[in-house]
């Protein structure tokens, strides 16, 4: 009998989670006997996903892997699920201590805050000048966890200078009006940072409107398929992302793992990865990946057409 | 079938209906029935409530489909799909309920579905206003076209629902209980437009319980009993008498049936009752067992001073006394609960819930002595309802049937019976026969009589003077909010009620 | 003139109903839902070799139960002719005062007052605008809705309440078996607070409605409210007490779904209010007012339970889902008309 | 008497948005300048629009709660028809998206009409399974503004008299619906079917027909919306313009279209519309915290139909008033014989 991960995305039909799911289909097909069931609710809340993990429990899965919209709502779910004997991991957005063994970073948390803020400072002259960032919603998970070590690592940056933060709640047209109601209320912000693909791209529309692009920049953290229109109009020059079809693969490597009994997930363990190589578990049972990888109009094409 | 007189010497009918059947979930409305209409002739359509002479109209101008049967315009067979084939036809209506729009202007009301349209089809607001203004002068209607219809008495909706039906070229005008709401003088001025489209040649057909009117206004008559037509002719040649048997079946002999009870002491003190501005300085003492007859003109503030009685608003000043003890009503409960009743004077709208079963309309404002500890007792419910459908005569399927389901008359009976299940000491009847018919009227009047001998004090708001006259112990007269004047039984006149009712001396 | 001759005819015998209570039972919309929830029970065993097994059920009715403890107060307000479009909202208000009162230091008990009380000042505050000042419900609890999630979310900000007690955790996660005096049956072990709620609600809330003077009164004013205030029904005093009820029973989600999440985010029970709605139409509570049962609604909440149980297992993405309700909300409505048109139209 | 209680009502809707406004460039300067007043105009026009269908609903004494939904599913429709087909010419596809819309439209008008569904149950289905099926239709993917042609994005945006053309079709799309509402059979019919249902039957108007059209009228306009609002955004994904048909509605009780039908005007529609455009655009530029902007909505919803509603509120019948204008001799006579 094949053996059944749940891959829990924060809701479906986001690109990015998409892209998560053909790595973890790549990574399924690789081991063998591996059934990848690919869910998640259709908003972002946190009552959706548990809806989904109590549907994972009543179908018997062995792994699940999610990216939780709220690290604690969903602990209690995957509680009961770890008691019925499932393993469960959290990826992308991590969930609460004692509600899984394994959290896979996309990236450190500190790379990523470290990138925004080196890509906003590479679009200011000498790196000085005021910036705002455009976030999702005010309880997203790894957004806040972002802007935080921003803040932490402001001081590494001098000159520049964090005017405000706004929230989109990754809506096209809330986001619009955020990132409008911006350029009016702070005419001297040059650089919109927006870690998220919505944001990225309502930002980089309200510049084109306005008639800013070349005065002010949009950068961030998006999928390089939604953002070429954006890099190509010139209202963004670079961008950050990680490759979420690693972190899929990654995901679905450990789960399976777990399940096979070939690791605990106790910080320190090692895991094998497949064509990752060996994922290392840090304290908190959590690991990271890569570095975020930056995108410019010389290659945000190419991988345009993978994710 | 008794009474098919020929009629000598007529025209040829304008408009025949033949053989018309239409059936309701469980009501047989209408029953193979025949009428003609002829030019420059009322033809009277009477017969008890639910006799189906609303349902003969509403088929006649296209809301209702017969089942079966068949309708002839100048010999022709036609068939109205809907209201605007009819109107095409040249059949126009003044319902029984006054249907019109309280939000639209009063030329609107008079001409929506036919609104003059310029040459892009569009709705041409100036000849509208210009024509409706000229059909108002046409009929002595003192309103403006533009006034919002909302912003109008009862009186002058019910002179903008005959405009609307005089606006079209119609050949044919039916009139469902036109004067129900008129009062004395206004139904003059019907009757007065009434003679100017019969010399126009226009067909007729008139509805009305009042015989007076009828026999006033009408040549021809077709009497209606459960849906089905029993008798037509002349009235010239045909007697009240006959007409009331052909209607209930029976002879009912004329009727206002006050018994004189032994009056007894004050019950009710009412002293300088007053409303910032619908009403002002109402005095009087109601007595046990007395009748008191409140008539004025529609409009006059009687419906208004009455529900300030019950509690529906609250008065501004004065004061009431039931019993010798002060009270202060503020609610209809605390009127309830003092013994104090009002039946409305709009049955459907305030007085029965037409959805719900008649048992539960009947046990509705005396819940607590059908309950126990706040729980629902459903034997006692059937019960009460049945000792009060029993004591009033009602006609009616079953105790759980919708009061919806019931004719006019019958679901009166309904609302009185929930008010005498509150074994009241004051009962408040507004209008209580309009638009009732003569069989239902009678037992209304018989009972209201009945009442008052077991020592209830009545207060009887009508517009009709033979009712007044007939039935109260003392009038008071109410014109535009004020006392016109209170009389004693033996002083009363006709004539003496109407100048003070209207203000002409 | 004045003597009585109108004879009176011997009155006519009147029955008290005209057809057989189980004529009356099989034509009703409950047996409908019934047949519904039978026939997707089957459906589902077919379909999942998952769906029967206690624990699996058992979870299930999370998917129904906290939203069904509100349908019930709402039937009671939609058969008065309103509507409370604001309970998610008050879940989220009330979730977040909770979660500010584990902030300062409160235990258990002070957090159920404190939800409690929450959503029975939200219903007061609804109830006031409606009934006192007499707007219109749809419009004002529109308007509410955005003020309670909108106090919530500026209390909270992008933050989240967290730390509960551990005793709270029973009124979303606990089973009846943690009590010694539960029966030890098989089968009873998997029934949990939330169901026994539930039921217990349902009994409170379909005795009120069908067996109490408040229950009819709140027919009559959904009906006819002027038929009813002419009754001496105190009508708006009523409607004040529905909302209240809502709120209340809005306070009460709070605690089991704050109890089962955990945490408190100023989106939780987002979108909820046109569930419950749905649920309560559902049950063949007229959205006009004026008709409607308990039982019908404990039928739809199971229903929608069992679709949305039963199609996630099947994996179906929770849009599609709500596809599925969307048309079991039109046909179940359309067809009892659709069937009755075609019998009259037979009879015809 | 009736345009005179309107105008009023217009006039203090005006008022209160003039006085907004100019709270909010105290704070913000520039707030009130003519680039940012025609900009909330621009960025309102989409709510205008769709109100206004909302309206013609309303109006019927019904509701429709599909219109976001409508929005969604003709917005995805028309990006993957561009996305696939960028030779389609534009006017084309808006002539789509408003068949589109008013099909769907026509569905909740059908089960209004002719199956007689109370249209709140009829739209509260609708609005899940129109949403629901964009999602099937996409498979949940997006459509972004690379896979769109230029034309399809940017013909809203092109400026003509400091106004760009989605603010022009907003005010095109008034002037018709002012046409409509107050100068043909249809448009009045609105008004009769909602004021009194049983008299617009008398009056040998098809109620049912005239909400049947109001629904597709209504979902017309919202497919227009749909075009209208993903090259807007220059994105087309399931979740847009969620919880917007509340904000229509929103829009229209705030201008005063009643909701028992038959009462409203456009005027204050639009105006209702524009308020809460006012309030949104407002909110992030004079920098008030995001999380305070919800309850802020709320807030003024509820004042704005306290507004109304003490506006509206039933005046007496007024018979002691008329009495004193036409105080006829017999009124002074004491009563006369009255029981002492
Ligand atoms: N729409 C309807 N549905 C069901 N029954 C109806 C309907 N309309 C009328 N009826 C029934 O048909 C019968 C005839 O009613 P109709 O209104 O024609 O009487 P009517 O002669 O006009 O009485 P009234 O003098 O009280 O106006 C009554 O029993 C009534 O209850
Ligand atoms: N212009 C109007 N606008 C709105 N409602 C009206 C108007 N005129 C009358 N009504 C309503 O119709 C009912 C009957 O009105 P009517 O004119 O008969 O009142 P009334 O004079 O107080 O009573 P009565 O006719 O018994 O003297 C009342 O309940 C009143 O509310
Ligand atoms: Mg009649
Ligand atoms: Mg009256």
């Amino acid at each position: 009998q094949n053996m059944k991960i749940g891959l829990v995305a924060k809701s479906l039909g986001n690109g990015f989670f998409e892209a998560a799911n053909k790595g973890a289909q790549e990574a399924a097909k690789e081991l063998g006997g591996v059934e990848v069931i690919y869910t998640g609710p259709t908003s972002t809340t946190a009552e959706g996903q548990i809806e989904v993990i109590n549907a994972l429990i009543a179908q018997r899965v062995d792994a699940i892997a999610i990216s939780a919209n709220d690290p604690d709502a969903v602990v209690p779910a995957l509680k009961r699920a770890a008691q019925r004997g499932i393993k469960v991991i959290s990826w992308d957005s991590a969930v609460g201590k004692d509600g899984r063994i394994v959290h896979l970073n996309p990236s450190s948390n500190e790379l990523i805050g470290n990138m925004c803020l080196k890509l906003a400072a590479s679009h200011l002259p000498d790196g000085k000048g005021d910036f705002a960032i455009l976030s999702a919603t005010s309880t997203s998970t790894n957004q806040n966890t972002w802007i935080a070590e921003m803040k932490k690592q402001l001081p590494k940056y001098p000159g520049l200078n964090l005017v405000t933060t706004v929230y989109g709640d990754d809506l096209a047209d809330k986001s619009y009006r955020e990132a409008q109601g911006l350029l009016k209320s702070h005419p001297n912000v040059k650089v919109i940072v927006a870690p998220t693909t919505v944001g990225v791209l309502a930002a980089s529309q309200v510049v084109k409107d306005a008639g800013k692009i070349g005065q002010v920049y949009v950068t961030g953290l998006g999928l390089p398929s939604e953002m070429a229109g954006a890099v190509h109009s010139g209202a963004t020059k670079e961008f950050a992302i990680w490759n979420p079809i690693d972190l899929g693969y990654s995901a679905t490597q450990i789960a399976y793992r777990l399940v096979k009994g070939e690791t605990d997930g106790k910080p320190g363990a090692e895991i094998n990865a497949g064509r990752m190589g060996k994922i290392k578990i840090g304290d908190n049972g959590e690991a990271a990946m890569a570095d975020p990888f930056v995108y410019d109009k010389n290659n945000v094409d190419e991988f345009a057409k993978i994710f | 079938m008794s009474a098919v007189q020929a009629i000598p010497e007529t025209p040829a009918p304008l408009l025949e209906m033949r053989g018309i059947s239409k059936t309701f979930p469980g009501v047989k409305a209408l029953d193979q029935v025949d009428v003609a209409l002829y030019p420059g002739t009322v033809t009277a359509l009477i017969g008890e409530n639910g006799a189906g002479k609303s349902t003969l109209v509403k088929i006649l101008t296209g809301i209702y489909q017969p089942d079966s049967g068949e309708i002839a315009v100048d010999g022709a067979p036609v068939q109205f799909v809907n209201a605007e084939a009819a109107i095409r036809s040249g059949i126009t209506a003044i319902y029984q309920e006054t249907v019109l729009f309280d939000e639209l202007s009063v030329a609107e009301n008079i001409f929506l579905g036919h609104a003059p349209r310029n040459r892009l089809g569009l709705v041409n607001w100036g000849a509208m206003n210009a024509r409706a203004a000229a059909l108002l002068t046409s009929i002595d209607a003192p309103i403006s076209p533009y006034t919002r219809l909302k912003d109008l008495s009862i009186a002058h909706r019910h002179l903008v629902a005959i405009a609307r039906a005089l606006s079209v070229e119609a050949r044919v005008v039916i009139m469902d209980e036109p004067t129900a709401a008129l009062s004395y003088k206004e139904v003059e001025d019907l009757f007065r437009i009434i003679e100017r489209l019969k010399k126009q040649g226009k067909a007729i057909l008139f509805i009305s319980h009042k015989f007076e009117e009828v026999y006033q206004i009408a040549e021809h008559f077709v009497v209606f009993r459960d849906g089905r037509s029993i008798g037509s002719g002349l009235l010239s040649q045909t007697g009240q008498g006959e007409i009331v048997r052909m209607m209930v079946g029976r002879s009912v002999d004329h009727v206002f049936p006050k018994v004189d009870v032994a009056i007894g002491d004050t019950v009710l003190k009412v002293r300088g009752y007053s409303h910032p501005t619908e009403f002002d300085g109402i005095s009087f003492d109601l007595r046990r067992g007395e009748i008191l007859g409140l008539y004025g003109l529609v409009g006059a503030g009687r419906s208004e001073f009455c529900q300030a009685l019950f509690g529906i608003t609250r008065p501004s000043a004065g004061t009431l006394e039931l019993e010798g003890r002060r009270i202060g009503i503020r609610s209809p409960a605390q009127a309830i609960a003092a013994g104090i009743v009002y039946v409305p004077e709009e049955r459907g709208r305030h007085g029965a819930v037409l959805q719900m079963p008649i048992f539960q309309n009947i046990s509705m404002a005396t819940l607590a002595r059908t309950t126990r500890a706040g729980f629902l007792r459903q034997a006692e419910e059937f019960a009460l309802a049945r000792t009060y459908a029993e004591r009033l005569d009602l006609r009616a399927a079953a105790l759980s049937v919708p009061v919806g389901t019931l004719s006019g008359g019958n679901q009166q009976k309904v609302v009185i019976g929930k008010w005498l299940a509150a074994r009241p000491k004051v009962i408040i009847l507004d209008e209580p026969t309009k638009g009732i018919d003569i069989g239902s009227k009678a037992a209304v009047h018989a009972f209201m009589s009945e009442l008052a001998g077991e020592g209830l004090s009545v207060i009887m708001v009508s517009s009709e003077l033979p009712e007044i006259l007939g039935m109260s112990d003392r009038v008071m007269v109410m014109r535009e909010g004020r006392m016109a004047g209170l009389w004693e039984r033996d002083g009363l006149d006709a004539e003496l009620l109407v100048r003070a009712a209207t203000g002409n001396t | 003139m004045s003597t009585l001759t109108f004879e009176k005819q011997p009155s006519r015998h009147i029955p008290d109903k005209l057809s057989t209570p189980a004529g009356r039972i099989l034509g009703s919309w409950e047996a409908l839902l019934v047949a519904v929830a039978i026939a997707i029970f089957i459906a589902n065993s077919f379909a999942s070799p998952h769906f029967l097994d206690p624990w699996n059920l058992s979870d299930a009715t999370y998917n129904f139960t906290e939203k069904a403890m509100i349908a019930f107060a709402m039937t009671l307000l939609i058969i008065s002719g309103e509507i409370d479009l604001s309970v998610a909202a008050i879940i989220a208000l009330a979730s977040t005062a909770m979660g500010a009162a584990v902030q300062a230091g409160f235990q258990t008990p002070a957090l159920v007052g404190i939800g409690l009380g929450v959503g029975l000042l939200c219903g007061a505050f609804n109830g006031f605008l409606v009934a006192r000042i007499g707007l219109p419900s749809i419009v004002v609890t529109i308007g509410t809705m955005s003020l309670f999630r909108g106090i919530a979310q500026i209390v909270l900000g992008d933050q989240a309440y967290g730390g509960y007690p551990a005793s709270f955790a029973w009124f979303g996660q606990g089973y009846m078996s943690d009590f010694s005096w539960w029966p030890t049956l098989p089968g009873f072990e998997v029934v949990t607070f939330e169901m026994v709620a539930f039921v217990v609600f349902a009994l409170i809330f379909g005795i009120l409605l069908h067996r109490t003077a408040f229950g009819r009164r709140i027919y009559a004013i959904g009906n006819n409210a002027f038929a009813a205030q002419f009754s001496g029904i105190p009508v708006q005093r009523t409607k004040f007490m529905l909302f209240l009820m809502t709120g209340l029973m809005s306070g009460f989600a709070a605690v089991c779904l704050t109890s089962r999440l955990g945490s408190t985010r100023h989106t939780i029970a987002a979108g909820w209010e046109l569930e419950v709605v749905t649920m309560a139409v559902l049950g063949g509570v007229s959205i006009l007012g004026g008709s409607g049962t308990i039982p019908g609604v404990v039928l739809a909440a199971i229903v929608m339970g069992l679709v949305t149980f039963g199609l996630g297992l099947l994996n179906v993405p929770g849009i599609v889902m709500s596809i599925f309700i969307g048309l079991l909300l039109i046909l179940v409505i359309a067809l009892p008309i659709v069937i009755r048109r075609i019998r009259s139209g037979a009879a015809a | 008497m009736m345009s005179r209680i309107l105008k009023y009502r217009e006039l203090l809707l005006v008022a209160i948005i003039v006085v907004l406004i100019a709270i909010f460039s105290a704070r913000a300067p520039g707030f009130a300048s003519p680039e940012s007043l025609a900009n909330i105009f621009n960025d309102t026009s989409i709510l205008m629009i769709l109100a206004l269908g909302q309206m013609a609903v309303i109006l019927t004494k019904s509701i429709d709660l599909s219109v976001a939904a409508n929005l969604s599913f003709t917005g995805m429709a028309i990006a993957m028809m561009n996305a696939a087909y960028p030779q389609i010419p534009l006017p084309l596809l808006i002539v789509m998206a408003m068949g589109i819309g008013a099909l769907l439209g026509a569905i909740n008008g059908l089960m209004v009409w002719k199956i007689g569904i109370p249209s709140i149950v009829a739209t509260l289905g609708t609005l899940t399974i129109y949403r629901g099926m964009a999602f099937v239709l996409s498979g949940g993917a997006w459509v972004n503004q690379t896979q769109m042609t230029a034309t399809f994005l940017n013909t809203p945006r092109v400026v003509v008299l400091g106004l760009p053309l989605l603010g022009w079709t907003a005010i095109l799309v008034i002037a018709l619906v002012t046409i409509v509402f107050t100068r043909t059979v249809f448009g009045r019919a609105l008004y009769a079917a909602g004021g009194n249902p049983t008299a617009a039957l008398y009056a040998g108007i098809d109620v049912g027909r005239t909400r049947f059209f109001a629904f597709v009228l209504s979902g017309a306009l919202a497919g227009l919306c749909g075009y209208l609002w993903v090259s807007r955004y220059a994105v087309a994904y399931v979740d847009i313009a969620a919880g917007f048909e509340l904000d229509t509605v929103a829009a229209c009780v705030i201008g005063g279209i009643s909701t028992l039908g038959g009462i409203g005007s456009v005027g204050g529609a639009i105006l209702g519309a524009l308020f809460l455009g006012v309030i949104k655009n407002a909110l992030p530029v004079i920098n008030i915290s995001p999380f305070w902007q919800m309850a802020i909505s709320g807030f003024v919803i509820i004042v704005a139909v306290l507004f109304n509603a003490r506006q509206e509120k039933r005046k007496g019948r007024l018979i002691l008033r008329d009495a004193a204008k036409s105080r006829s001799p017999l009124a002074e006579v004491p009563v006369e014989g009255a029981a002492a």
